[in-house]
């Protein structure tokens, strides 16, 4: 039995699990990581209900995995399935390899703990030493230093996530809708630098908010064609003809 | 730094001018090893090649005076490294159990600290969020705090993204601190992930 | 080193307490050697002669190591010196001048740092926007952090103007840094610009 408290985070510990199958991480069953994860995190919250979102998010996205790789193979669900099962199995190849640097460092000869550089460096490049204090580091460890003592009395606030905001994609949106010619899927409109899958999601609210908002303004027109299909965006004002069927209500 | 005026110590001009590296008389060749050991031994830093080429008198061959001076200190209490680009003396790693009771040892960094340094290692120049996605957890104030404590990482600029985000890097420190002449000396990421790594950390298991 | 008995291990207790250390093999005299190198290298101060004792292998007499260890570096670039509490390595006095010589070469204020305290020393009392306004640049605060880190300038009261701007002068330390008696020892700004500034390269920093 697993306990969560030991692991840094949902990774973290579908890696250990991964580990656990004893096969090369290029051939690990995903369906089976995402059924131990389950079955953890369902055990960890009949004792604790307070359990990090991090964790619940992976799960949630663990259990949409699992109802795609269950289809049937060759539907296009199951392919995408699959596609994010590749993901996931890379994202604990790149953990696993990064593991094995920090162990691969550890086990080095380092400095000031198995080997020792001279204990009193002398005068003549003592001086040297003190001109050099213009690093980086150094700079940024004063910065810090004096945060802290004007932070003393400030309140506790959790650290900040970056999120992409409605203005942000209203900006982007803003600058991108006019150049593009057709009907372009709500994703076309994310920032291209790709995030956490929590802040994935996040910008693509941001962005829908951002969408309604403008068709609100009358600058722009949206449409779904199906439940949970594509979000289509388009300028407002050169529609293509006889499309009026958006379905935006304001 | 080319200083044709010899100086009082150094051999007569013309023997210099000659300019041919292997014609350097046994004297000479004493005075820069002694002159190259005092520098290293000097400096609390790694000392470039550099540096040290321009400290020796003209017409040395400074490879030939490391490689002198390495051999000298070879099996001794203490070593000739070459780290960061550069050469520092170290003390001989089988002696670090004995050593260890008598000098102030720095701690070692905590798993999460090693698996950052890690990763801006491989990846840099990278961001906050980049190093949060590979290791899939956020990356504490307490970790970033360490890594600056120790110099390990800096600031490298900012990514052209949304919110300019710092990049990180590793700093000649951090190759100091694990003996690596360079980044190059990182093995591929590839053999990383062929052999089961010995040494690895695995979390508690209850 | 006299060693009459090449016993390898350690002698017993008896022999210890009879008081006869001399009876070690070369053997454990090296490794007592290497072991009192490194301790005296890697300590941050003065190794005094007990907590060397302390370190050494039982039986090895701690006066006959740091004998043999001293008669290792004889005339080398590095000497084992006895100072005030204890060993210690120091280079050798004779190397001091010309390792001195390229260690001042080596070191250089950054440019724009160069140039700021280079303003303040002419101007002082002179505030920021002044300074700014002289160099044709923004005067960062980090540059302003770095000479006042190094205690090369100083607050000195405020300008009787509106906001009341800081004044800055330059300190002693300053002073000593550049090999200056006095601030009259600057060469005159007339004597400077006889002829309109060309753009000088200031030398990269190594």
């Amino acid at each position: 039995m697993l306990h969560l408290e030991g692991f840094e985070g949902p990774l973290d510990l579908l890696l250990e699990l991964a580990r656990g199958q004893k096969v090369d991480l290029a051939r690990i069953s995903i369906l089976s990581l995402v059924n131990q994860y389950l079955t953890m995190i369902e055990g960890a919250r009949r004792v604790r209900l307070e359990l990090a979102a991090d964790w619940l998010v992976m799960a949630a996205w663990l259990t949409w995995l699992k109802s795609r790789l269950l289809l049937p193979a060759g539907s296009a669900a199951q392919e995408e399935g699959e596609q994010a099962a590749e993901v996931l199995a890379a994202r604990l190849r790149d953990l696993q390899a990064i593991r094995a640097a920090a162990a691969w460092l550890s086990s080095r000869p380092v400095l000031g703990q198995d080997v020792f550089a001279r204990g009193a460096p002398e005068d003549l490049t003592e001086t040297d030493r003190s001109r050099l204090a213009f690093d980086l580091p150094g700079l940024m460890r004063a910065y810090l230093q004096a945060l802290r003592r004007s932070a003393g009395t400030r309140q506790y606030r959790p650290a900040a996530v970056t999120i992409w905001t409605i203005k942000d994609a209203l900006a982007r949106l803003a600058d991108l809708v006019g150049s593009l010619p057709d009907w372009t899927s709500l994703e076309r409109f994310l920032p291209e630098s790709a995030g956490t899958p929590l802040q994935r999601r996040a910008a693509m609210a941001s962005t829908l908010v951002a969408g309604l908002e403008m068709a609100r303004g009358g600058k722009l027109r949206l449409r779904q064609e199906a439940a949970f299909g594509p979000i289509l965006l388009h300028r407002a004002e050169a529609a293509p003809a006889g499309e009026e069927e958006h379905n935006d209500r304001s | 730094m080319t200083d044709p005026d010899p100086d009082p110590a150094a051999p007569p001009a013309e023997e210099q001018a000659a300019g041919a590296p292997a014609a350097i008389s046994p004297e000479a060749l004493e005075d820069a090893l002694r002159l190259a050991e005092a520098m290293v031994f000097a400096a609390a830093a790694p000392v470039a090649a550099r540096a040290l080429a321009n400290l020796l008198p003209v017409g040395v061959d400074p490879d030939a005076v490391v490689a002198a001076l390495r051999e000298r200190y070879a099996g001794r209490g203490v070593e000739l490294a070459e780290v960061a680009g550069g050469l520092q003396f170290r003390t001989a790693p089988d002696l670090a159990p004995r050593l260890r009771r008598v000098v102030a040892v720095a701690r070692r960094l905590p798993r999460a600290a090693m698996e950052t340094v890690a990763i801006i290692a491989y990846h840099q120049p990278v961001t906050r969020a980049e190093i949060e996605e590979i290791r899939g957890a956020s990356l504490s104030q307490q970790t970033l705090d360490s890594l600056l404590e120790q110099g390990l990482i800096m600031p490298k600029g900012r990514k052209e993204a949304p919110g300019r985000p710092t990049l990180w890097a590793t700093t000649p420190a951090f190759l100091a601190q694990f003996g690596l002449k360079d980044l190059r000396d990182l093995p591929r990421r590839e053999d990383l992930l062929v052999e089961p790594p010995s040494a690895q950390p695995v979390p508690e298991v209850g």
